[in-house]
């Protein structure tokens, strides 16, 4: 990859593998391949390819808000998908991502933490919502954001109830309620250029990174800058303002893929 | 615990037909899928399918140690991870390696060493690593299957292709390459990974209870489900190359002919 | 599960005078209070309060790098910790760190190193240690106000001070500098820290809900109080300089004079 | 050490100890050193030192098996017993060797787990196998898994009963039922030939190893094979009937230890 | 630094700031900084600086103690103190630092373990000591152990109460009962003669370290040697009841200032 | 929470005739048992028992250095391990080093290094890796008088050889070498380690309560002690010695008379 052609070219308007400044790789998703998940979703944006599985359990609320069920995002950059990823602990881009898909599902209230509650301050549903990143080429903020989606869609929950001590099933399932469908866009300045969806050779010359992250009302649930620059405050306007738009097409997209 | 109803204990896991609980015989595989190559950024990679184990695996390497001094001056170190996906069992599994993974990373390490030839690339890694996707009991065999197939899908220099399979003991008969509730209500397990031409088997772990007859009746049964996977490997190398060839040849033909 | 009661969710964040709990107007900052050079081992060190925020900042570098790989040919490596002390917040933290802790180190890193001029310094590091002795609402934002004064206290060549301010939105409002009960019962946060000549925003977060409008909103109003902050790191740094030239001064008049 | 003479001698059918291809080397084995555990042994195989210490605790059952206890088996290859052992988290080593030695108790049942439930569900008690390795010459395999079963033999366990919430004892103790006597046999192969109870020397020539574990029965009740390379079906079939001998040699010796 | 400097003063009698050998660094005690701790207090104690917060929080008691609350206390050399502290899991340096406080507050029973039992075996008050070191100017286990002593001292407990199964706060405060006042006293051999209150430059060049815990009744609660060399018996004797004036002058600063 | 039932408070620590309630008078050691040269693989090894304590201590070097940068240029590094076995105190201890167990490493550590020559090998590293098979009170002590014959079989050059022996304070009397029962229902400990001809006491802890009276009174008796068991050190190596001289003269005899 010559890093200079990349950059030339983005300074013309150009990208290296020919899409438009505000254009998205080619998108695809599935959803439902892991059975023994209560949801899962692959997405492939371009070449960079997340798998995300939900996970309902039984289990405790926190001490702090007894009425409420819990939601856990994680996410793991595994050495398989990449050779600048390592074994061991989560890495430092590992918890950004993971923080970033949850701030979205969680600020947008996709979940409703309250329906999770089995008895109050005992026992609550947990929904674990595990991000696998399988192939990095770029831009895993956005592919994970619309993964965890399609997973959440897709998911069923059991029926629970108390009986004495302990929680039973009641039997039969019903869809897990989403409230709202937050999609993450995000951005990337190479030189002095706003591109959306950067992919890796691209991430490799940005000097900053934007993360907007859009509910299903066009509002904002999260951002997140990263990188090693900064944005002046008219990219960051511009940027919001066409993260609106790209959500929405992208929402659509992984919406239709979640109802099969 | 569990968010889905995890499979109940079956009445009977053979039926008065001699069938298992998803109709197979007790000599049948199950439905085997194999890909190779779908991966991006790893040099080599391959996907199986075996009834419903998904498992993805990733070859890297040869490459520089890192760090430095696990290099050995005389051959290729191979790593090997065995990790499962949180979300690949019944109950979500923390993302931490846990034991038993360690040990199939080990022992998986250990069916694939005697066929690379290390000894070409001194001071190298060779990193294979192995993603449980989702489990169904045999999935360190179908890990080994796949794994076989990414490094020859990196160009790894090899004797000959390890296939696997396992074996086990389901009301007191065997069966072979047992599912998930075969193996939890079953009586015994038999992992095996096999070189079919060097008639060498380099993964052996047991657990349960066999007689010294029933475990040689598995060997043999074990052996010969890995002969007929390592067919299936072939095929799978041979249409991956075929493929190629075609898009090479596509290619090439208009500047043959210009 | 707390030692004192934590504060109750008051009945309404702004009252009908549009003034808020802690009777500041929506644009107001809370009371800020900066400190240079007050650490003796540190190489550079300031302290912050604003509202109940107690912030320790040292720098220490540019310094050899350890361990040696993380050193970079052609430039310092910035790395930074931003650490809670176990009696920081209402319940205690454990002393390790937490993931909230390990992303704000990331992006507190990343607001500082457009300021700093790491090519001077190859293969060195500056460490930048954020200790939050008490926790307020917007701490990751005062830690940033803190650490550029404490990088300019140690000398480090800058283009210029960072400054940060956080803007939320309460009742419906957008409102400056939020407190932590503000924090915790208002709609969004949205940190920013601003470079302010270079017009430059090095950090944004946000999380809660925005219309695109309250986004601009806040962005102005968060950069108008990062330039008012920077004024006063000015000063701070004016005022110590000033007085270890007038320390300087006072010392070398006799010899002057003799 | 020469490496070529350990090979040259096997060749002929020799060992650099002077034993047969198929012999042990002496195993000496005392009980009940620890007064502070429930049941102790220690096993000399040749130059390896093991010991094995049993503690009974009352914990709570796995979520999933309610109505059993819980066996845990841990060990330990601390660096006092060779200069290749480290400080720091159990090895792959150990935990291979834990895990060989947990499989063959667990899967030959020797401990009914349900017998140790005080309360379904809510109280059990949680038997801790530790074994420890003191000196390190070899087949580490099967000095544990005698000291283990030696161990275990040698255990006496306080009864207990429910008293409301709480678990108390009642007086008294027992000894702990063992219902199956496993014992490992481990093989090494050196160049073309297969030897029992591999030592140090051995161990560092061999292309690979297997363990087979037999039950008082004359069954398989686990195995594990290691190392770099591989056996073929016929050195498989004789080592798993020579280890049904050899087991059944070794376990008189390890009951009868334990009776003491 | 000259280290020779150092050892010649000592040798004849003087140190390199101008105190004389049984003289501490000035000690300057705030309390209450921390307004969400039960209690705080920083101590300079020359250019060291440490900052001790408290926090009482509700939880269980250990299972062989159900009749007492608990006591935990902490140490964190955080990298901001001193070039030589590093990031990770606390180190040798800071456990002993912890444990020295806390066999001090321990062992002098200065908190009534009993007092904070809320329900026997099921609740009780768990109190965090919890050591900040800020600047590392040497003899950081005194400025700990008063740092610790004045934030006790400082320390307000919400009164709690059972109802049904949940714990409550009844309303109210009341200060944290103090039975004792330990106060560490720390010595350094330099040579051959031995100092108190060893300075960071001190402790470079000191063979050997000794620290007495007193109590308010001048009777020892905690002794630690440190260091590569050891002292001989007369040196330990003196030390002993040097100890014992010096720490009478210190608590007494250190409770006035804990009164505020 | 306990297998089998922890010693029980007993009524009294000391009867009527002075006794303690193992029978011992107040000023009496425990029964001791040393032994060196036990292990095959370490280079020096001790065991000792010291009423129910079982202790056994490898040491290994003076050898290379791992990792690299612990070396130090002028003298050998001694790194030492106190660690318990999950099975040698009344509740099952995590295999996982504790806090007291790394506090007791380095004071133990810090015993030994007075009395070694670490400067003739520079570079090097000498470990001590001390396992408490069971433990009794007074382990730290008995780990030291055991590791330092054990550096002795090892042939590393000392000054002398370090002795330790607690006192205690039960019943409101200096009492030698507690058990665990009076160290658990005592008032006071004191361990205490000694280079006798040196007079230099090289380890010395202290929690409970004493007047500055008792401590004299205590430190004495430990001393004392510490001399006793000093004899019985050197006792220890003679024989070993012995033997060895034995072993080899029988050895060489017959090569003499021949």
């Amino acid at each position: 990859m010559e890093q200079k052609t990349v950059v030339d070219l983005v300074t013309k308007g150009k990208r290296i593998d020919e899409r438009g400044l505000e254009s998205y790789r080619p998108i695809q998703i599935q959803v439902g391949l892991i059975e023994k998940a209560n949801g899962s979703a692959q997405v492939y944006l371009g070449k960079s390819k997340v798998l995300a599985g939900i996970k309902i359990e039984t289990g405790e609320p926190f001490p702090d808000t007894p009425e409420e069920g819990v939601l856990t995002v994680n996410a793991e950059l595994v050495p398989l998908a990449s050779p600048s990823f390592e074994m061991g602990p989560p890495s430092e881009a590992a918890i950004e991502l993971s923080r970033v898909v949850d701030r979205g599902i969680r600020e947008s209230k996709a979940i409703d933490l309250k329906s999770l509650v089995i008895q109050k301050g005992k026992k609550v549903q947990v929904v674990y919502v595990d991000v696998y990143v399988l192939d990095h080429d770029g831009n895993l903020i956005d592919a994970a954001s619309m993964a965890a989606l399609a997973a959440l869609a897709n998911s069923k929950v059991a029926k629970m109830e108390m009986k004495g001590d302990e929680v039973i099933e009641k039997g039969g399932h019903h869809q897990l309620p989403l409230n709202n469908h937050p999609v993450a866009v995000t951005f990337a300045k190479i030189d002095k250029t706003i591109v959306v969806d950067p992919s890796l050779e691209e991430e490799q010359v940005m000097s900053a990174r934007l993360t907007v992250t859009i509910d299903k009302n066009g509002h904002l649930c999260a951002m997140q800058k990263g990188g090693l620059y900064g944005f002046i405050p008219d990219e960051l306007k511009r940027a919001v303002n066409l993260a609106v738009a790209k959500a929405a097409e992208n929402r659509a997209k992984v919406m239709a893929a979640a109802k099969g | 615990m569990n968010k889905l109803p995890e499979p109940k204990q079956p009445e009977k896991l053979i039926d008065e037909k001699g069938l298992r609980i998803d109709g197979r015989r007790l000599d049948q595989l199950r439905p085997l899928k194999l890909e190779v190559g779908l991966l991006d950024k790893a040099d080599g990679s391959a996907y199986i399918e075996q009834g419903k184990n998904k498992i993805l695996v990733a070859v890297y390497g040869p490459r520089e140690a890192h760090p430095k001094h696990i290099a050995m001056p005389e051959r290729a170190v191979i790593r090997c991870r065995y990790h499962m996906a949180p979300f690949s069992v019944d109950e979500r599994k923390s993302p931490a390696p846990s034991r038993r993974e360690m040990e199939l990373s080990k022992v998986i390490r250990e069916s694939l060493e005697p066929v690379v030839l290390t000894d070409l690339y001194p001071r190298t890694t060779i990193d294979v690593f192995i993603e449980v996707l989702q489990s169904d009991g045999g999935s360190r065999c179908a890990g080994i299957t796949a794994a076989s197939l990414a490094l020859a899908d990196a160009g790894i220099p090899m004797k000959e292709l390890v296939a696997a399979c396992a074996v086990g003991k389901i009301q007191g008969k065997m069966a072979l390459d047992l599912s998930d509730a075969e193996d939890k209500y079953g009586d015994a397990d038999l992992p095996v990974a096999l070189v079919p031409n060097m008639g060498l088997v380099t993964l052996l772990q047991m657990d349960g209870n066999l007689t010294t007859a029933e475990f040689e009746q598995g060997l043999s049964m074990a052996m010969e489900a890995c002969k007929t996977i390592h067919s299936m490997q072939r095929e799978t190398l041979k249409k991956k190359y075929a493929t190629i060839k075609d898009a090479v040849e596509e290619r090439e033909e208009p500047e043959i002919v210009a």
